[in-house]
């Protein structure tokens, strides 16, 4: 069973802030969120079913996060640098970066905390013509199926597709491992093969501003129920009650 | 404008742990007049209860390492967390 | 412009995205389940896997692939871009046409920090959250498709039955410390209850006090939230619970205190006690 | 009992790094463990560092290292009561002898540094205890053991290792707390200016500092521990009033604290023990002397001997020898100048005059002499000696004092 797991590392959207009206960017990197879920599963199949668990990464390459990514298990890392990509030409990248791997299943985190687009492993799915299972919640490999549980919103579901697959995980499908100290120190020793890729984005960053919500900060006075009234009212008015 | 502390404290990067890394012995707290925690510490992270216990918001902690001096009766068991804060600028 | 194509698997992302169609396109066709009159022209469809509907639509020639924005909605519009070969920009909430060439888009990124402006090159793919204008009824013409069969099959398909679904929940209480004990914990679930939402709570009510599971805590430690309304009783509002709820559209605070940070970050904010505002609520809903 | 390396560095900030760069370079396998998810996430400094051990350590860091600005200024600010005021600033324009510094960037980019020359780092990994076994040192952590001959200690202010073996208690009167805020202020030009405030904190034994960053301020005080025992307010509020009396504005970026060891050459904690040496903040490396206050360079120069200590300890293979390491820091800079700081520091720690009485003192004698009226002028000597009796300043022991300072 050979398994590619996709991560991104991206800035931490946590420490992102809002100074002077701008937008201030100098914050650390971190692997996005339910990354470390999609390589946590890649590493448990093949534990489980032998074979490789091969991660790939596309944009920003730091060194610290792809070693972390391996110290969780992944056999090697394969990197993609290029100038800017967007979501089309990620999954070109990955289809490259990949092209000599007999790959079984493509694991990717549901969505990325920088853009939130979901969009790669559908593009990847579409671009290969492979089976799509999203938002898995569970997973199991039974024979050359797939079979997968997702919920989608109100509804829950077990899918069930030919290997090889594409597969998006959300957070619940697994607890992702804390390495130790030791798997850290090996992963030092373990390959990162880098790909250049010249990538024809279709769509471009124009402009990148700061979202501010700012709230209405109401105060309700009077007696509980004609505070809960008035309450009452001014939810019906804005639409949410 | 003084800036209040929460604010503050709100400007900073923390993965708080799911367990208190900070306790404090319920029976020397109740007895302590001073609370020379509640002075010492830089994130308030301790605050008195009317009846004198103390409660102790960890989730605030800088990890300044103030509070294994704070308590000079030994109340605070500190140790440091295994996520907690990170700083940017440090 | 000449031709857009709309698709949602419900009705109301199916209008939204027809209102933006058809403030930039001439003709604007549609792919559903339902024989919904919004569009010129339907294409009735058969099945409900998202590879075989996205099949079909990349089948269809068009300079805009506008969709609703459900989760399926979301992967039949990626898979389109990518058999299309074409640019993909969703959550859209605002969008113009320049030169009839491209379009240029906002929409939200950075877990809701930053608003992009993106452009793309027509032929290009969309997905809505919100209407983008009147939609008016039209006389459609109708086709019956027959779609190919799926790579993925449905064994099972239930309802989730978890009322505590927090991460998508529209509406949600939420409690904290200030609401006093673990028994008053019933009136927020019979609040909730009532209004059709979920219960959530604090990190210090989950994990010092025990009144809620685990997978009920709110906030940077648990769950991040974006429900249309958001319910924050007796809770101080630490800065790790704030950034797990910035995302509400509406949010009430209940509280004592009138310089607790919530007050800051909330739309409606009632200074007094929580477990009044929980009795006093649910009776004036229930009187409704 | 096999080990996984010659030497394992516990924590991984400025000592620790340049212990590890060091000892790589003398050819020993090195790991080290930091807490924080990098390199400078868990450091607080008030930020200026003498940059002579870093250029010791890499000879071309003023080129590539991730400094703020040069400091070429040095303003000295005495609040007195009655809003007087007394300002001292010498500058110094092109003088590369000392630069403002953000740690979590800097400590990244050493981190970076030491990782290319073969260092291994395992970050977020947090020192749970430690104890000894065989003839080598067990490091348990929260993501499993590790085994080494030989530990060198980098652990910070609070030394956990120390701790955890038994060779330290932590007393509040050998540390002080330093608060601290980065203010988004953008200071001109290019070079870079340190302040300090004396007399802002009244009745705490302690100063008020800036220094500027490239955008931004730093801002902070260091106070003793005990002496905020007796504070009527949080040291949370005190920053914010001080702040406030300043009248510094510009966005808060960061609020921070961190504990400060405050020791003095006589009264430094154990800097080593059979397999194991103590370097930077956890061997209580501060030098004041009333003119600088420095913790980074002793910090660099003490990792850089532990880590050439360690060469010559295994080349002995006797792990036990690690009074080496205390006889090359005895004969090094380090521990030198802290010798020489000692009676200086002796003042300054224990005389709270230093904080409020001198610099009222002062005031009010400049005030005098700044004064002129109809009731005739007296000599300079006599204002001094009325302006101390009035502030109750003893001129023997204030002279005392300076000499004690300055000889």
């Amino acid at each position: 069973m050979n398994v590619v797991a996709g991560f991104k590392v991206v800035l931490d959207d946590t420490l992102i802030k809002v100074v002077n009206g701008q937008l201030d960017f100098n914050v650390p990197l971190k692997v996005s969120n339910y990354d470390k879920n999609a390589v946590e599963e890649a590493v448990e199949l093949k534990e489980k079913y032998g074979g490789t668990a091969i991660g790939v990464t596309v944009g920003i390459d730091d060194r610290k996060s792809i070693k972390d990514m391996l110290a969780m298990g992944l056999d090697e890392v394969r990197v993609v640098k290029g100038n800017y990509f967007d979501a089309l030409s990620t999954a070109e990248a990955i289809i490259e970066a990949t092209k000599d791997v007999k790959t079984d299943l493509y694991i990717f985190a549901e969505q990325t905390t920088d853009g939130n687009t979901s969009s790669v492993p559908a593009m990847l799915a579409s671009l290969l013509d492979l089976p799509l299972l999203s938002y898995v919640k569970s997973l199991r490999i039974d024979g050359r199926k797939v079979i997968a549980e997702r919920s989608l919103g109100l509804n829950s579901e077990t899918l069930e597709a030919e290997l090889p697959a594409v597969i998006s995980v959300t957070g619940e499908i697994n607890k992702p491992r804390v390495p130790t100290v030791r798997q850290v120190l090996e992963a030092s020793k373990k390959p990162i093969k880098y790909i250049e890729f010249s990538s024809q984005p279709k769509v471009k960053i124009v402009e990148l501003n700061p979202y501010v919500v700012n709230r209405k900060r109401v105060i309700i006075e009077g007696n509980m129920k004609e505070a809960v009234d008035k309450l009452i009212t001014y939810l019906k008015e804005d639409g949410v009650l | 404008m003084m800036v209040e502390l929460l604010k503050r404290l709100g400007l900073n990067k923390y993965n708080v742990d799911p367990k208190p890394h900070i306790e404090v012995d319920e029976n020397i707290c109740i007895k302590c007049k001073e609370k020379f925690c509640i002075r010492v510490c830089p994130a308030g992270t301790y605050e008195a209860l009317p009846d004198g216990r103390i409660v102790v918001h960890y989730e605030r902690c800088l990890e300044c390492g103030a509070a294994l001096v704070a308590c000079p009766y030994g109340s605070i068991k500190f140790r440091f967390p295994e996520n907690g804060i990170s700083y940017r600028y440090g | 412009m000449t031709r857009a194509v709309v698709f949602s698997e419900d009705l109301n992302g199916f209008k939204n995205a027809a209102s933006l169609a058809y403030s930039i396109a001439n003709e604007v066709y549609g792919v559903g389940y339902n024989d919904v009159k919004y569009t010129d022209k339907l294409y009735l469809i058969d099945r409900t896997e998202e590879d075989s509907i996205a099949d079909f639509i990349s089948s269809i020639n068009a300079n805009l692939y506008v969709f609703g924005n459900s989760k399926k909605d979301k992967i039949i519009a990626a898979q389109v871009a990518g058999k299309r070969k074409i640019g993909y920009i969703p959550d859209i909430i605002s969008v113009e046409v320049s030169e009839g060439k491209k379009v240029i888009a906002e929409r939200v990124a950075y877990s809701g920090l930053a608003i992009s402006k993106l452009e793309c090159e027509l032929p290009c793919v969309v997905t809505v959250s919100k209407s983008f204008g009147e939609v008016k009824e039209r006389n459609t013409q109708i086709e019956r498709v027959n779609l190919k069969e799926s790579k993925i099959k449905v064994i099972e398909s239930k309802k989730a039955t978890s009322s505590a679904d927090l991460a998508n929940a529209q509406i949600i209480v939420s409690v904290g410390r200030g609401l006093g004990s673990k028994d008053n914990v019933a009136l927020a679930e019979e609040l909730a209850k009532i209004l059709g939402g979920a219960v959530g709570g604090s990190r210090p009510v989950v994990t010092e006090l025990g009144w809620l599971p685990e997978d009920r805590q709110i906030g940077l430690s648990g769950i991040k939230v974006r429900p249309k309304l958001y319910i924050a009783l007796g809770i101080s509002g630490q800065p790790q619970h704030l950034v797990g709820i910035k995302d509400s559209k509406i949010i009430v605070a209940v509280n004592t205190d009138k310089n607790a940070p919530i007050v800051d970050n909330a739309d409606y904010v009632i200074i007094g006690d929580a477990v009044e505002f929980l009795k006093t609520m649910i009776e004036r809903l229930k009187a409704k | 009992m096999s080990f996984d390396a010659d030497v394992i560095i516990v924590g991984g900030g400025l000592a620790g790094l340049s212990a590890a760069i060091t000892a790589v370079k003398e050819g020993l396998s090195v790991i080290v463990i930091e807490r924080g998810e990098y390199s400078g996430a868990k450091n607080v400094s008030g930020g200026r560092m003498y940059i002579h051990a870093l250029q010791q350590l890499i000879p071309d860091a003023l080129e590539r290292a991730p400094l703020e600005r040069p400091i070429t200024k040095e303003t000295f600010v005495f609040y007195c009561s009655d809003d007087k005021k007394l300002t001292l600033s010498f500058e110094e324009k092109g003088k590369k002898n000392s630069y403002s510094v953000l740690r979590a960037k800097f400590d990244q980019w050493l981190a970076k540094e030491a990782e290319s020359l073969g260092v291994l780092i395992s970050y977020s990994t947090l020192l749970t205890g430690a104890r000894r076994e065989g003839n080598g040192i067990v490091i348990e952590t929260n993501r499993g053991e590790l085994r080494a001959p030989l530990v060198i200690e980098a652990d910070g202010v609070t030394a956990p290792l120390s701790r955890f073996l038994g060779l330290r208690r932590m007393e509040p009167k050998y540390y002080m707390l330093g608060v601290k805020e980065v203010l988004n202020i953008k200071p001109e030009g290019d070079e870079g200016e340190a302040v300090t405030i004396v007399g802002l904190t009244k009745g705490y034994k302690g100063g008020v500092f800036t220094y500027t960053n490239k955008d931004t301020i730093s801002f902070g005080f260091t106070l003793k521990v005990d002496s905020l025992y007796n504070s009527d307010k949080p040291s949370h509020q005190l920053i914010e009033e001080i702040r406030e009396k300043l009248g510094l504005k510009g966005e808060i970026l960061e609020y921070s604290a961190h504990l400060i060891p405050y020791f003095g050459y006589e009264n430094l904690p154990k800097l080593y023990d059979a397999n194991i040496m103590v370097t930077g903040d956890a061997a209580g490396l501060l030098y004041e002397d009333g003119f600088v206050i420095r913790g980074m360079d002793m910090a660099i120069g003490s990792g850089m001997i532990a880590g050439k200590a360690a060469k010559k300890i295994k080349d002995l293979g006797d792990y036990t020898k690690t009074d080496i390491y205390y006889e090359m820091l005895k004969e090094s800079f380090v521990l030198k100048d802290l010798e020489n700081a000692w009676r200086s520091f002796k003042v300054l720690e224990a005389d709270e005059k230093i904080y409020s009485s001198y610099p009222d003192f002062i005031c009010s004698a400049l005030s005098k002499l700044f004064s002129v009226d109809s009731n005739g002028r007296q000599r300079p000597l006599k204002v001094l000696l009325s302006s101390a009796k009035e502030k109750g300043v003893s001129v023997t022991e204030a002279l005392k004092d300076i000499m004690e300072m300055v000889l």
